[in-house]
């Protein structure tokens, strides 16, 4: 783009250059090629491992053309650029969902409470928005500020969505580059519209030990009006507590949510309930619980009018991205929408919150009543009925599952009347209810399973939002010196590949060996669902703090914001190193010292891939359940055979670490147990200390001794001192690496690689 | 020409959308040929084979006798090792799936045992969706070498795939074809 | 969106509601949702028509899933959502397409000129931008208020891009209310995009007879050193054209375009050529004769980086769309790039114009020397000998043709040395090289081409802009009576189904028949490649006006603009209806009044796709080539059965009026002669009088008898009264229409479907 | 189910991406019997009838002689009708290819005759990868009806497809073959 001294007068006045909390750095809002040569230095360690989903290319009518054997489009593209640009339009789809998010809830707001409402996120949280400060320069003091950080994104994505046009960028590795620039975009709208319901809504900030609330779809009270919010914008859920607030009826009416709205509702008020993530919305919807479902956006279930009609339950689309062909009601009177909803069963688009509101709670305490004999759950002798149909032979169900399960021989036990496989199923099932459909009997499997599936209620902390200045402070050492070993974040969806509490497992073990361990979205719903002996959750196990061997629920999808955030902080307020407009030098710093590492082991939406390779591009590896590897891109290094030198700042000088660390930027892996030393491998950095790399050793080696069985076979690429081995393991890991041939590396007290490439970054600029 | 044989997966989610699909190997005898052609083969083994039962013995006990029969290197992914080793076998490699992968598309690469690139790579026990993804990336980066999946859910992005056995005795009936096959050729 | 008084406020403001011109409409730059209900109603009349391209959908890592025979994704999306959630998507790469490519030369010129730099397009144009002003109901008067559009632009974008994430839309109708809303987008950043490079740059306007320019591969001069510019956006083009008449050397140096940029450089100078169409960019380029190709944006193939090794020559990218991972020079001293691009053959990265255009010149004169020996092309005996090697049997090469062509017999023949039957291909070939590629004797395909090639120079009318308010005046009540009988746009891209001259044939018929003809990008540029017996194209023969049986090039594709906009100045300068943002009420008046049709006989673009569903909003009908069936999706209407009652704006009553006019809003249709009575059909309207509609029967018939041999076969649908039917033919029609049995139908003096609708226009707005 | 035949066509841009792919009807006989279980045919001819030469016929005159055979109306699209009068034919329809392929979609439609909805559409004639859009569309959305697309190049959308059929005297032989079936069943 044009950058002429217009436009940098343009940015320097969108940022208030003259502000003074910080000088301007080289890269204030950066445009689509200005990070491009630290893309590139990424990529050149880090190669993109690519897995065609697909032999072909059909995106304009030259198509479809044959990409096999090096076969080219006729456009001239080849298949690995061709899977660069399918990354590059679905890391846009992500990045979209968000900023559209962000803008539809700070305009909102802006008409609540003016453009100069002021962000203030309360005594812990000085640093509001690291995100926002590195990439932009600008420190957002107004609601009208957050809305510039949408306006940056807007104007860019434009840009990333024009080259995925036919004819246009032809190289795989420009693709990636704009891909993460679509990624670090997203984690602009996600800090923006989190902080922007955080001051706009009076979400709890500041405080760790947010309310405990209850989550599972055993957590709705049937005998009341049932009202199930759905998809990942609370503006309607929360104007829907607003109404019940200010009539009284809080107490009378549930309302339940299913993915990130449950997330942002609970946060709002503490009393609503939170169903479940992804995988159970068609579960839950289909057992006809509900007796008004409200969409708004974001995976949300596009056959919920069908199923809504199936259940009787009333269905209201609250948000213009899904509108289903519904009749836009938004300007209707209240009681004609009433009176057609409860005698027609119309189902309407409102786009007025203030009137869903109302609507939706009247529809709810009117048709309740009449649907009660709808609320019941399927008994195990129903369930046994509708099972019995089943041969057990036929497979087609086990065909078309998505998740690979052995559906049939759950549902022919279940129809002997023993549901213990189906029960073991149902963890697995991530709801997509491709089996009924296949079904050759039409067996209405997810109903079935209602006899099968657990009616616990779980505990989950609320989200609690950003990280506070002084947890940094307190963790800041450590971390960077690897005596804390590490920084986890659960992130994503729950296209689980095993049990929806797997994430849980993983929390744990990592907690247990003092990981600082934080979590969002589905991953932080799912990971409630597991209960100790003493029928406790981590969450409510675990103190809720950011520091070592604690466990924190940030909140929705758009709070992982704050997780790098923290990681920016870390080098911002304990390294005070300056942030503003800073992007290389806060990735370098993240990259090289703050062994943070993000998990998403459910992955499925395109949200999750921008957030992911967002991350990649700040420094944090990312690790990937199975299914992600549909995404089609990982980026993976040669381990021990790449060459992996690097600057020592203080020197200036170029050193071969011959260490692999992290050792990929996006990895996925296919069991939980794989996971968990895959993720402790992935919190290595070149900065680690000896004694911090010692404890860093010390949990890669516990770890892989339990479910490998052995010392880790790459032990010796992270050894670098004598002084370094553990010493509960001495005198076998001397013996192994003498084995080996091992040779001790040199440790860095300053790694970068700020001048490995051509950068605007000085190399003292590392130096503080 | 006039139509091909196209094998489709047992998995829906599997289906191959392209114009590259494995060759089906029903015959075991076909399988060993296959393996005897290659000059320097490798064994990757996915955790399905410590999980799944074939009859009466566990599926790693067949991969292990093909392996053996031709001193075929394994490259234990994921947790497979620590299960392995109580079959008093080491595995030659334990890179993951992904980096296996990653490696064997680099025809320069040294190969497990520093004998070159592995010319035929043998697939057991990956998840299938998973393992189909990696044979895709093979497929299309890595022209030198061939792909075999022993697999009875079968893979289309393979070169060479089995026909889908939906029965576990069938099942063992190929696995002891072909490791019977291996130990007379 | 919010659509609250803030947001009211920010509109007014931004549009300056305060501005005398004229009252501010219902709809100032409506988002989302606001023109819904208007895309519904014409949804309802014109279905949409579906043509899945894949059984399948892998947009998430749920998938793939199968939606064959009802199925449903693991979302719920049935394959119609599929398809037009694939629409909208590509709809959106070709808004992105445009908008992006207008910020940057708006940004670009304000860095040149300032955004107070006025708007103004000569004496012959007062409506300046109709389309903004209708859309937006701004009255743009600086660059400052083109780059609000853009701005406008870019805020949709983002929320039409979130909608195709997984989870978000569920209805097909609201996709393809989505995608109009994309389509009526991308005519917002054509109009603006075209007026910023007319001001900025100085192209012709408000003159028709702007100058004729060579045309074809044969008019660059081959002798003297050679630029080929390729793509769609001339900043670098016109820099190169600066700097060459900065130093006195644009008669030593060939400049030539391929793709729109060659429209957009010969506005800027006349003395550069036009190569081509997108079909001939790989055999040109494949042909050596160029020096230094240049590439900037959109349409450019994607191999050229392999393209120009082969051909030893230079190449530089400069745009930020187009990297090809290529070392990025911009800040790079200008000698020490000449040194690496002569000494190392190092292609680059430039995305400084004018460093770029001195580096492009400066490579171009040193280069061409050296090349000279290269430059040759291929003659007969050398084609032949390559040939030589065909046994004409195999036919992979025909397998793999993106256009069907009979490859086989055309090389075999030339390898007996007769190029009779390439010469035929040649016509029809796309460019694709599949043929070349395919070939088990490794054939050059394209190269051999060259022996058949016509080196012709052709005379082609440099693209004009602007319709003038005068033609305007002057046209307007015969078109809107019906007494001339049409106005017809040629766009889009050169993705022909035959000959590349159909679309020529297919201009001079309807000038002949004294329709108004217009065209623009790739399809002007095949217009002039047919001669007539005096070796005359039609840009010789005829008038260039906006007037009956004229024809006129109004530029590249972001030119489209003007025509679209000359249906709303009709509207509003000859009807004198209100246009400030009355999106309803002119798309209303061109649906009912204009008869207008767009014709894309060679699609292939993401771009001509948006371009086609934003005239489709606007009530113009547009006519596909067969490859326009791989868009996937058409507007069908059921003709005579379908319910064609619609509002007489006088009387204010439904009136049944019995005629399929126009009888669909998107279709394609196979041979170039289905496609002239078919593009002469949709130019009915309901509002033709009595004259009006005998004259475009008259067309209809003379047109039909010509291709088809007898009168139309639903000619009744069409005959309201008998004053209807055309002299010459009246007996013969007379005796058909008894023979079916045909009744009168009623005349309307004031057709409207404003009133069978949910709209905020007033009837009463119709009537004038 | 271990594999299925899928046929894949004469042009690549037309390769099936996905899972419900033509039957191939390899023997004119077969294609009797298809033409002669339908309730209610309908033939749409392409312009290819009227430029393609079959021998020393043109395409249209052996279209022709299969439609006469059941007496299946004709749907002349494009320009092919007058031609079509050359042989002293009248189509019963001259919808243009979308058109007759969008009433087909609806089972309520009357049909070209006014007997209902057609039951099977014979297609000839339309250019190979536009017919194949418009099959892909009445696979998807025309569930009451089954295509046989006549074409040598082969359909993968349509229910029932030739299979590819290079040399012109096969398809000559298959036309003829198809036309004496008719004749004599
Ligand atoms: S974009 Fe390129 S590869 Fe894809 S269909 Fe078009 S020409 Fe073929
Ligand atoms: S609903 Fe659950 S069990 Fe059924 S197919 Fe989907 S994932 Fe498998
Ligand atoms: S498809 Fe239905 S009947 Fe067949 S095995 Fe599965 S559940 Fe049983
Ligand atoms: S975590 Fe993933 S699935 Fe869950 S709500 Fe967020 S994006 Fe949707
Ligand atoms: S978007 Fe829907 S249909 Fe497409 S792959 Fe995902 S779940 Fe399946
Ligand atoms: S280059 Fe021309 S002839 Fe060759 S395949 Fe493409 S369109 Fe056909
Ligand atoms: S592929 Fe090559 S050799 Fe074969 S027919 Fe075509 S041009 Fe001739
Ligand atoms: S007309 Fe089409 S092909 Fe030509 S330049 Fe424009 S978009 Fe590209």
């Amino acid at each position: 783009m044009s950058s002429g001294k217009m436009r940098q007068d343009e940015v320097r006045k969108i940022i208030r250059a003259e502000d003074e909390w910080e000088p301007v750095g080289p890269t204030p809002m950066p445009s689509l090629t200005e990070l491009r040569n630290w893309d590139m230095r990424l990529l050149d360690t880090y190669e993109p491992f690519y897995a065609p989903f697909c032999d072909l290319c059909c995106l304009c009518t030259f198509g479809k053309c044959d990409l096999t054997e090096g076969r080219k489009g006729a456009c001239g593209i080849d298949i690995a650029a061709q899977q660069a640009r399918w990354i590059l339009i679905c890391s846009l789809m992500g990045t979209a969902a968000h900023g559209a998010h962000g803008r539809h809830i700070i305009d909102h707001l802006i008409e609540k409470h003016g453009e100069d409402f002021k962000i203030d996120l309360g005594t812990q949280v000085n640093v509001e928005a690291p995100i926002i400060r590195t990439v932009m320069g600008l420190k957002p003091e107004t609601l009208a500020d957050l809305r510039k950080a949408i306006e940056y994104v807007e104007r860019e994505m434009i840009h990333l969505v024009a080259a995925t046009h036919m004819g246009q960028e032809g190289s795989s590795r420009d693709f990636e580059s704009k891909a993460f620039h679509a990624g670090m975009l997203d984690h602009v709208a996600l800090e923006a519209a989190d902080i922007a319901q955080i001051v706009g809504y009076g979400y709890p900030t500041s405080i760790a030990d947010t309310p405990l609330v209850d989550l599972g779809w055993g957590a709705m009270d049937q005998e009341k009006p049932c009202i199930v919010v759905v998809g990942h914008n609370a503006i309607t859920s929360n104007a829907i507590i607003d109404y019940l607030r200010k009539n009284d009826l809080y107490d009378k009416v549930e309302v339940g949510g299913l993915c990130c709205t449950a997330h942002d509702v609970t946060r709002y008020s503490s009393n609503a309930k939170v169903i479940g993530p992804l995988s159970r919305q068609r579960f839950f919807l289909k057992a006809g619980l509900a007796d008004v479902i409200v969409t708004d956006e974001q995976c949300v279930l596009t056959d919920i009018p069908i199923m809504a009609r199936e259940s009787n339950s009333a269905l209201f689309a609250c948000s213009d991205k899904i509108c289903y062909g519904l009749e836009n009601a938004s300007e209707k009177n209240v009681d004609d929408i009433l009176k057609a909803v409860l005698e027609e069963q119309k189902q309407y688009l409102i786009l007025n919150p203030e009137k869903a509101a109302e609507v939706i709670v009247r529809t709810a305490l009117a048709l309740a009543p009449q649907r009660k004999a709808l609320k019941k759950i399927l008994n195990t002798e129903e369930a046994t009925e509708l099972a019995a149909k089943c041969g057990g032979t036929c497979e087609a169900c086990n065909r078309a599952c998505s998740n690979l399960l052995p559906v049939n021989a759950a549902i022919h036990q279940a129809g002997q009347g023993d549901f213990t496989k189906l029960s073991a199923l149902f963890l697995r099932c991530i709801g997509c209810a491709k089996c009924e459909e296949a079904c050759v009997k039409n067996i209405p499997i997810l109903r079935v399973m209602q006899a099968a599936a657990s009616r616990e209620t779980y505990k989950m902390r609320s989200g609690r939002g950003p990280i506070h200045d002084v947890e940094i402070r307190k963790v800041g050492s450590p971390i960077v010196l690897g005596t804390i070993p590490g920084v986890i974040l659960f992130a994503g969806c729950s296209n689980f590949p095993g049990d929806i509490d797997d994430v849980a497992w993983l929390a744990e073990e990592l907690a247990r060996r003092k990981y600082i361990v934080t979590l969002s979205g589905c991953a932080a719903m799912a990971a409630a669902m597991k209960k100790d002996a003493e029928g406790k959750t981590i969450y409510e196990k675990f103190i809720p703090e950011f520091d070592a061997g604690c466990i924190v629920n940030v909140g929705s999808c758009v709070a992982n914001a704050h997780v790098v955030g923290a990681a920016i902080k870390i080098a911002n307020i304990f390294a005070t190193l300056p942030n503003r407009a800073n992007f290389e030098l806060m990735s370098d710093y993240i990259l090289n010292r703050v062994g943070a590492c993000g998990v998403v082991w459910g992955p499925y939406s395109q949200k999750a891939l921008a957030i992911g390779t967002g991350a990649v591009r700040w420094g944090v590896p990312i690790v990937l359940g199975p299914h992600g590897s549909k995404y089609r891109r990982l980026f993976i290094s040669n381990k021990e055979q790449s060459d992996w030198t690097v600057m020592d700042g203080r020197t200036k000088t170029l050193v071969n670490t011959e260490e692999p660390t992290p050792e990929h930027m996006m990895v996925t892996v296919e069991t939980k147990e794989r996971a968990l030393v895959t993720i402790i491998k992935q919190c290595f950095r070149r900065n680690d200390t000896p004694p911090g790399r010692a404890i860093k050793l010390n949990s890669y080696i516990s770890a892989y001794k339990q479910v490998i069985g052995t010392l880790p076979d790459d032990l010796q690429n992270f050894v670098r001192t004598e002084k370094e081995i553990p010493i509960v393991y001495k005198r076998e890991v001397l013996a192994y690496l003498k084995e080996v041939g091992w040779k001790p590396k040199p440790v860095l007290s300053l790694p970068t690689i700020i001048g490995t490439y051509d950068t605007k970054v000085p190399i003292e600029a590392t130096v503080k | 020409m006039a139509s091909e044989v196209m094998t489709t997966p047992y998995y829906k989610v599997n289906i191959l959308t392209g114009t590259k699909a494995a060759k089906v190997v029903a015959e075991p005898a076909e399988g060993a040929k296959i393996i005897d052609k290659a000059n320097n083969p490798l064994y990757v083994f996915g955790p399905e084979v410590i999980d799944s039962q074939v009859g009466d013995k566990l599926l790693i006990e067949y991969a292990l006798e093909i392996a053996k029969s031709r001193d075929i290197p394994i490259c234990a992914t994921t947790h497979v090792k620590k299960k392995m080793m109580e079959f008093g076998v080491m595995p030659d490699s334990t890179y993951d799936t992904i980096e296996i992968i990653h490696f064997l598309k680099n025809k320069e690469w040294s190969g497990v045992r520093g004998k070159g690139f592995h010319d035929l790579v043998l697939f057991t026990g990956v998840r299938c969706d998973y393992a189909e993804r990696g044979l895709s990336t093979l497929k299309h980066f890595a022209p030198h070498l061939k792909t075999y999946a022993i697999c009875r859910r079968s893979h289309p992005n393979a070169d060479y795939a089995l026909p889908v056995i939906p029965k576990v005795d069938k099942w063992r009936d190929y696995l002891e074809g072909l490791i019977a096959a291996l130990n007379t050729a």
